[in-house]
């Protein structure tokens, strides 16, 4: 078991290091130019030189890969080519925010979605087993920020409930946090129920056919129990990937619900940073998003190793 | 016509307001162009005494986390917009594009307009206690000159020398002759900071408000400064300015109540905002306007005046205001001199879409192959709109079009300057002189369309030495009228800046330059009771 | 069993029905009783409703399957009528339920000891503490290894006839009245049957619990049930003592059931010309780790049928798979008449391919589910002989009627076709190819004992009429004895005896030939017994 | 009703999934005919923005004064046709390589299985917004990303498939029998794994769908003056505060179709599954 969790490690760390070339790679490829691109129609020769030279854009990329990842590695992402802000500075909070988001949304959305799904699983069938299904198909298939907008429009527009914009600063306390990322968190929340939800209840139901559930019922234990106590553990495999997947991707995908209710995530950032060609702040987002995604496929793959007592305690 | 008057008064003298005046304007038979003029101008005669105290909410388009307090640095409107509310400029701009007083109180220009003398306004401190000084004006004029990657450079590599002649006084040496350099100083990137100002993340200067918090692409606030000069402006305690780049999000804010001011409102839902009965919106004529150029060099295809002619007269202008602009816009005449502009030439006959003398002039050219223009949505939202448009009315004509979609990225580096036929955009200058000039002048680097006519030229630089008003603007009508006929370059609309507020609101008036008062609305707005 | 003293009635089963849904009735007029200390043996061949029948007395059916006539009355109570807890209650701890797989039947989340107080501490009427006390001392008394901690392991670290006597310590656990043993130790090996039955029957004799004793093995139920009631299609055959119904059947069916086992084995006439394949000192293992096959020889002549027996794991299968090409020799020889075969596949020709055929264990997964037999069949015959379309169906209707099958079947998919008919559609597939040795891997063992009888018959008739030569591999010495002229016996990977039948199965028998062939129930009351002490006797 | 039963394959159709296909169809149809049906062309201006519905335009006019009911149906092309090819694609690419790997065992399939674990490793819509920030948004870059993302997962299931099925007995003999790679798979594996195949193109295809949707609204998918649905969410967007219905137009056609497909994805998995219950 050691070895396979020291092999997805291992794996880890490899993946990790392909994105930083694929990032890297990516945004050096990307056309035109960073210099133009910040001066527009403003630009002229002088004062593009002199911007260039600035932004150390002259030298060969494969140094600067080198020089990147040593410096990377050492935690220094380097500064912003269009502002010179400390790169690490200028991520930090967006990270927080980022991370606060996605956090409120898993914190809510997680054991919902794992006790819906155990709640349909046991009363398959049932009418609140097929409601929950449409709902959630029907969330499933709405692109989220249509329900990011309709949320706007009722309980920000109509009822003046909560607030449309989502624009936290540093100093805003917990609270009001809370307040002012309501709709997003209502939104992501919408969106990751579903999936989760019904990987749950498929994972849970197709152990249900399994000879030991048969069992279980044989023994005279009651439903809930069996679903819950039988079945759960071992859906967990793909259910826990579900779930990191759905981490991953409030983490990652959030791109569209922050600009929705222009909440300062890293997802905006980067965006930013791209339409203006700042390479650095666009590797050090790309990183991050990268690092978090693979680093939560590991700790799945790792609890899902953790989780299956084949593996766990080998004969 | 009587009745509009007799309207107008009645709304000037506070008897009826003005959501009444419109309604009996338009019935009184004033079309919807009429009655956008009269708003405007209706608008700057409702007196009212702005009220001192509150918090401004904004909500602004046009911000990046690669924003910056260094004016130098300033490319949108958040940068601008929060940046005017901490820094004043030398000289200010008025509503109708007239050089005003603002840290310097007047100027002179020695005969022959190479050398200008400016004096400036005494009394005047920094955030930080420091007095402002000549020192302090030649070293924030000098920012932008030389090695700099200032956004002015350009205007300011005009200028030769600036030197000190008293604490309060100071001479600018030019290269050549320029009868209206003081509009060169009003560039939205010069403001005064204190001498010797690296770091500029205190935003020190001498505006009517301080920083209180910059977060980049996120959201700037700003606290009333105690010390401030000015008498005039800088109503409220403190504003707090979002980013909010989304167009939907900005008016969702605007409508729920979350902000008070929004710039950008699109001319497509302007309309809608307008039927709500809290929202007003704030519409500028200024000078941004949409371009293609036409690629004059010697074997290019529009070398062929002919060509041009039967694209000029091919191309709907009013379908592009009306369905691009909703409305909110007008026909452009192939000049870059907008209406609002003193120097404006009316007399040049306007270009419509003329479909036999365009297939006249196709035909004339004896130019029988396809050509094709090149769009991208990096240039302005709708470029690629109004290819299409265009596409559709010339294959009309018989000129057969292909609208090549560019990517965003690249679009400045790879296409603009480089393509025969490429829609893009530009800004307005402060005058129409530099306009000309940086987009037609012969040896202009950001000449498009590589216009290289020398008697334009010349025009341009008797232009720029006349100090006689009424002759200058006669030499500018003939340049003018003279581009147009060449063509030099298609110009079919100038779009409106159109802003929206909510009732609370007052003191929000348009600005011909651009949106949100020319950027000072910061200073300028009041918050009603 | 004649010691056991039954009690008061405990259940009564009377006119049991039970029906798909809307659809057909796969038990009809089922009655038995079961007394305090009883066991009955329900006996039957699949589809014989056995299993449902053990279910239902759990007021359990499959789903899509419902109990619609009959009475269910346990201890004087209507199972039919229970309430969804009074039915909890039942299940564990009034009958308690094993069923064939146990490796299945645990879940493999959970430690067996966890699972064995399951049901104990869910009325939480026992402590955590003395549930685990009578747990331990059932895994002793069902002689499982290290008693203490046995209960620590998961499922899977736990051989099969382990689990499945951990199995019956669950289902003892919470004492009930009666168990149901479903097919309990069909998925064992012979050797290892024997110990499991024992201590089965161990249980619950010292237990006193009643017991219903599901299988297809008229011989295992014989060591174990008073009485025995035959099923067939859903319906009571014969219902008696066990001693009755071994050596006094009244019924037709029961008597063949019964007479199967007692046929003798069959004589094949001595051949000396050169063997058609010949294996010499073949080594073989999967990725170089672990040798499967450790130095094989052995030849068949034409004519002959060889058996190679072993246990699951000794490597029998793999040594059809070394002769196949399928799995590289890694050293020795295997000479196919006379010259040597490639060890890889696809270094074989085409006519040494045809010439060596296949038959499978399962008919299900070996024929393509979306081929006709047409298709299936025919293949061989267009792919080895180039005939034309209208040749190969002639073939294919030819071969369709030497395996008694309707030559309507030609167009049918396999899914249409009962297991035995699936199974000769596998030999007809490989007789297409006109080979000189087929491989029969456990043909009979997915199949219920007479459709199984019949296969062998066939192959029989066929090998008399086309003088094809068999390897017969299999785990069961019954069939050995009745179809092989050569046996091989094989244990981890090594021929432990060999020759002609007769030579091996006779004195002086190899220790391991021996164990084998005693494990082998027979039908007689006191088989198990006899076996345990001579176990004993040679272990001691 | 009962005795009025659709029947699919041999199979019996739920209504679920009757419907379901019922709306496919009516969709595939509009996106076919579209030309056709639409009262008006997709890009030309017929009257002013935002003009309500009413007898000529059913559905109103949008943002630029286009009639929305003839977008919505132009739409349909794009939008299904885009993501149709986008899934064409991957499963062409993922189940030729997934085979491939699956069969030929060894080297190539280590190397197919770690390159793409390798990309599932990575965010699919970071690794999309690269690759098209790289080489821009036209159309064909957009719909060969989106197809190679997804093949990927393609990949995995064609390969497991094929891992499952080849280790089943049919497939031994007829390699035995000495039969081709190519009949091995055409003949023995690819008939008995079209199920679930045919089941996985109906859910790529609706992740497709809602991902074109999704990169339109940002921005980098289809572009104007096309219709496509989630570009027509994006452009009317703006007015849904203003109790306009436009935008749910446009994304209750991506809802039904999502919803539909899921449907007859439904069915299918189960009556595959019932047909492997049969077998065990």
């Amino acid at each position: 078991m050691i070895r396979l969790v020291a092999l997805r490690l291992v794996f880890g760390l490899v993946t990790m290091w392909a994105a930083s070339v694929l990032i890297f790679g990516g945004t050096e490829l990307l056309p035109g130019d960073l210099a133009t691109a910040i001066l527009q129609n403003s630009a002229t020769p002088e004062n593009l030189a002199e911007l260039r030279a600035h932004l150390g854009l002259d030298r060969p990329p494969l140094v600067r890969y080198g020089e990147w990842l040593t410096r990377a590695a050492h935690g220094d992402l380097g500064t912003s080519l269009s502002n010179d802000r400390d790169v690490v500075e200028e991520i930090a909070p967006r990270l927080r925010n980022t991370v606060f988001l996605a956090g409120f949304a898993a914190l809510i959305a997680v054991p919902l979605a794992i006790g819906l799904g155990l709640l349909a699983a046991i009363w398959q069938a049932s009418v609140f087993d097929r409601v929950i299904n449409f709902v959630t198909l029907l969330t499933i298939s709405v692109p989220e920020y249509l329900v990011g907008y309709l949320l706007v429009k009722y309980f920000a527009v109509r009822w003046d409930l909560f607030p449309a914009l989502a624009n936290v600063s540093p100093e805003t306390d917990l609270g009001g946090r809370i307040y002012l990322t309501a709709l997003p968190v209502v939104t992501l929340v919408l969106v990751v129920v579903a999936h989760m939800m019904r990987m749950t209840r498929a994972s849970v139901l197709s152990i249900m056919a399994s000879p030991y559930i048969e069992m279980a019922f044989l023994k005279g234990l009651s439903k809930p129990r069996v679903v819950v106590r039988h079945a759960f553990p071992n859906a967990l495999a793909p259910i826990i990937s579900v779930v990191a997947l759905n981490l991953a991707y409030l983490v990652v995908g959030v791109v569209v619900v922050e600009q929705v209710f222009v909440y300062p995530g890293l997802g905006q950032l980067m965006v930013d940073a791209v339409s203006k060609h700042d390479l650095p702040v666009v590797q050090a987002c790309g990183l991050i998003f990268a690092g978090a995604f693979i680093m939560l496929n590991m700790i799945a793959d790792i609890m899902a190793i953790l989780s299956n007592p084949r593996l766990r305690r080998p004969r | 016509m009587s009745e509009i008057e007799f309207l107008k008064n009645l709304h000037n003298a506070g008897r009826i307001n003005r959501r009444e005046f419109l309604g009996r304007a338009a019935a009184a038979g004033a079309g919807a162009a009429v009655l956008n003029t009269l708003v405007l101008g209706a608008d700057a005669y409702a007196a009212e005494t702005p009220r001192k105290g509150g918090l401004l909410r904004l909500g602004v388009g046009g911000g990046s986390t690669t924003d910056s307090l260094d004016p130098a640095s300033w490319n949108d409107t958040v940068p601008t917009a929060s940046g005017n509310a901490f820094y004043d400029p030398l000289i200010d701009v008025s509503p109708e594009n007239k050089p005003l007083p603002g840290l310097a109180v007047s100027w002179e220009a020695k005969p022959g307009a190479t050398e200008w003398v400016f004096n400036l306004r005494r009394g005047v401190t920094f955030h930080n206690g420091k007095t402002f000084s000549a020192d302090d004006a030649i070293y924030s004029i000098n920012m932008h000159r030389g090695k700099t990657k200032s956004g002015a450079a350009g205007s300011f590599s005009a200028i030769t020398d600036v030197k000190k002649l008293s604490d309060t006084q100071i001479i600018i040496t030019l290269k050549s002759a320029d009868a209206e350099f003081p509009m060169v100083l009003t560039d939205y990137h010069c403001r005064m900071v204190p001498a010797g100002t690296t770091d500029f993340s205190k935003a020190i200067g001498t505006g009517c408000f301080t920083l209180e918090s910059f977060d980049p692409g996120v959201r700037i606030k700003g606290r009333h400064f105690v010390n401030s000069w000015r008498t005039d402006r800088g109503f409220v305690d403190a504003f707090d300015m979002t980013v909010i780049n989304d167009s939907s999000a900005r008016m969702n804010a605007l409508i729920s109540g979350q902000v008070d001011i929004v710039n950008r409102v699109d001319p497509k839902i302007a309309n809608l905002i307008k039927a709500k009965k809290n929202l007003e919106l704030v519409q500028g004529r200024g000078g941004w306007h949409a371009v293609v150029s036409l690629m004059q060099d010697k074997g290019s295809m529009f070398e062929n005046k002919d060509l041009r002619l039967a694209m000029k007269y091919g191309i709907d202008r009013t379908q592009v205001v009306k369905t691009l602009f909703g409305g909110f816009g007008t026909v452009g005449n192939d000049t870059p001199i907008p209406r609002s502009d003193p120097y404006y030439n009316p007399n040049i006959a306007q270009a419509s879409f003329d479909a036999d003398k365009a297939k006249f002039h196709l035909k004339k050219s004896g130019f029988a192959g396809g050509l094709t223009m090149q769009a991208s949505e990096a240039a302005f939202n709708g470029a690629v709109d109004m290819a299409t448009l265009m596409q559709a009315s010339l294959t009309k004509v018989g000129l057969k079009i292909d609208v090549k979609k560019e990517p965003a990225d690249g679009f400045w580096s790879n296409v603009w300057l480089k393509g025969a036929c490429v829609t893009s955009y530009w800004a307005g200058r402060s005058t129409a002189t530099q306009m000309l000039d940086v987009g037609y002048g012969p040896t202009a680097p950001w000449n498009e369309s590589h216009y290289r006519n020398p008697k334009f030229g010349q025009l341009l630089d008797s232009a720029r030495a006349e100090l006689d008003e009424p002759k200058r603007k006669a030499i500018l009508f003939e340049a003018q009228a003279l581009m147009s006929d060449d063509v030099a370059s298609l110009v079919p609309a100038f779009r409106d800046t159109v802003d929206a507020h909510n009732d609370k609101v007052g003191g929000h008036t348009p600005h011909a330059l651009s949106d949100l008062d020319s950027s000072n609305i910061t200073s300028k707005a009041w918050l009603k009771a | 069993m004649s010691e056991r003293i039954p009690g008061e009635v405990i259940l009564d089963v009377a006119h049991l029905r039970i029906a798909v849904s809307e659809g057909p009735v796969l038990v009809d007029d089922i009655s038995f009783t079961l007394r305090r200390g009883e066991v009955l043996g329900l006996i039957g061949e699949s589809g014989a409703g056995k299993s449902t029948i053990g279910l239902a007395v759990l007021g359990y059916t499959r789903s899509g399957c419902e109990i619609t006539g009959g009475n269910l009355m346990f201890e004087g109570q209507d199972i039919r009528t229970m309430t969804p807890a009074q039915r909890r209650a039942l299940r564990g701890n009034g009958i308690a339920y094993i069923s064939q797989s146990a490796a299945a039947s645990f879940n493999p989340a959970h430690t067996l000891m966890r699972q064995v107080c399951e049901i104990p501490l869910r009325d939480g009427c026992t402590t955590a503490a003395e549930a685990r006390a009578r747990a331990i001392s059932l895994f002793a008394e069902l002689d499982l290894p290290d008693p203490e901690h046995f209960g620590n392991r998961y499922p899977h670290q736990v051989s099969g006839g382990q689990l499945q006597r951990a199995m019956a310590a669950m289902a003892m656990a919470a004492k009930p009245d009666i168990i149901v043993f479903d097919e309990p130790t069909t998925a064992l090996d012979v050797t290892t049957q024997v110990e499991v039955l024992a201590s089965f029957r161990k249980l619950i004799r010292e237990h006193g619990t009643a017991a219903i004793y599901i299988t297809h093995d008229l011989a295992v139920v014989a060591q174990i049930a008073d009485d025995i009631m035959v099923l067939r299609h859903g319906r009571m055959v014969e219902h008696g003592r066990s001693t009755d119904i071994l050596h006094n059947p009244q019924q037709d069916y029961t008597r063949r059931l019964v007479a199967d086992r007692a046929e003798g084995h069959a004589q094949f006439p001595a051949q000396d010309e050169t063997p058609l394949l010949e294996i010499s000192h073949v080594v073989a293992s999967y990725s170089g780790l672990v040798r499967v096959i450790d130095d094989v020889s052995f030849a068949v002549h034409r004519g002959d049928t060889l058996a190679v027996v072993g246990e699951s794991g000794s490597g029998k299968s793999t040594l059809a798979r070394v002769i196949m090409g399928l799995l590289p020799r890694e050293a020795g020889d295997v000479k196919f008449h006379g010259a040597s075969l490639p060890p890889r596949l696809k270094h074989r020709t085409v006519d040494q391919l045809r010439r060596v055929q296949m038959i499978y264990q399962s008919p299900d997964v070996a024929l393509n589910p979306n081929q006709t037999l047409l298709q299936i069949i025919g293949r061989p015959v267009q792919f080895y002989f180039g005939r034309s379309r209208s040749e190969v169906r002639d073939r294919v209707l030819e071969l369709l009627r030497l395996m008694e099958l309707p030559e309507s079947f030609i167009d049918r998919k396999p899914a249409a076709l009962s297991g035995g008919q699936k199974q000769r559609v596998g030999i007809a597939r490989a007789l297409a190819a006109e080979p000189d040795l087929i491989i029969c891997d456990e043909v009979t063992s997915a199949l219920d004992q007479l459709v199984g009888e019949e296969i062998l018959r066939l192959l029989k008739r066929l090998q008399d009429e086309l003088g094809i030569a068999y390897l017969f591999i299999t785990h069961d010495l019954g069939t050995v004895r009745r179809i092989a002229n050569k046996v091989a016996v094989m244990l981890n990977g090594k021929f432990v005896a060999g020759g002609l039948t007769a030579t091996v199965f006779a004195p002086p028998l190899h220790p391991y030939t021996e164990l084998l062939l005693s494990s082998v129930p027979e039908m007689r009351a006191d088989w198990l017994d006899e076996v345990l002490a001579h176990n004993r006797r040679i272990a001691s | 009703m009962n005795s009025f039963q659709i029947r699919l394959g041999g199979h019996r159709l739920s209504w679920p999934a009757a419907i379901g296909l019922l709306i496919i169809l009516v969709f595939i149809i509009a996106a076919i005919f579209a030309p056709l049906l639409a009262p008006f062309p997709e890009a030309e201006v017929v009257g002013d923005a935002w003009a309500e519905a009413d007898g000529t335009h059913w559905l109103g006019l949008d943002n630029l004064g286009r009639d929305i009911f003839s977008r919505l149906l132009f739409g349909a092309r794009m939008s299904i046709g885009l993501s149709l090819l986008i899934t064409c694609i991957s499963f062409t690419v993922g189940i030729i390589t997934g085979f491939t790997a699956a069969i030929a065992k060894g080297w190539v399939d280590a190397l197919l299985s770690r390159v793409v674990d390798l990309i599932l490793a990575m965010p699919t819509l970071i690794f999309a917004f690269v690759v098209l920030s790289v080489l821009g948004t036209d159309l064909p870059v957009l719909v060969v990303t989106l197809a190679l993302l997804d093949s990927v997962k393609v990949f995995r299931l064609a390969r497991a498939l094929a891992m499952n099925i080849s280790a089943l007995e049919y497939v031994e003999v007829a390699r035995v029998r000495g039969e081709g790679l190519w009949w091995v798979i055409t003949r023995e594996i690819l008939p008995n794994a079209t199920a679930p195949l045919i089941a996985e193109f109906g859910l790529r295809f609706t992740f497709a769908f809602l991902f074109v949707a999704a990169l339109s609204f940002l921005g980098l998918g289809v572009q104007p003056p096309s219709a496509d649905w989630g570009s027509m969410v994006r452009d009317y967007r703006d007015v849904i505060a203003l109790d306009l219905a436009a935008p749910l137009y446009p994304a209750g056609a991506i809802a039904l179709l999502t919803i539909a497909i899921n449907f007859v994805v439904d069915w299918m998995l189960s009556i595959h599954s019932r047909g492997h219950g049969e077998g065990a």
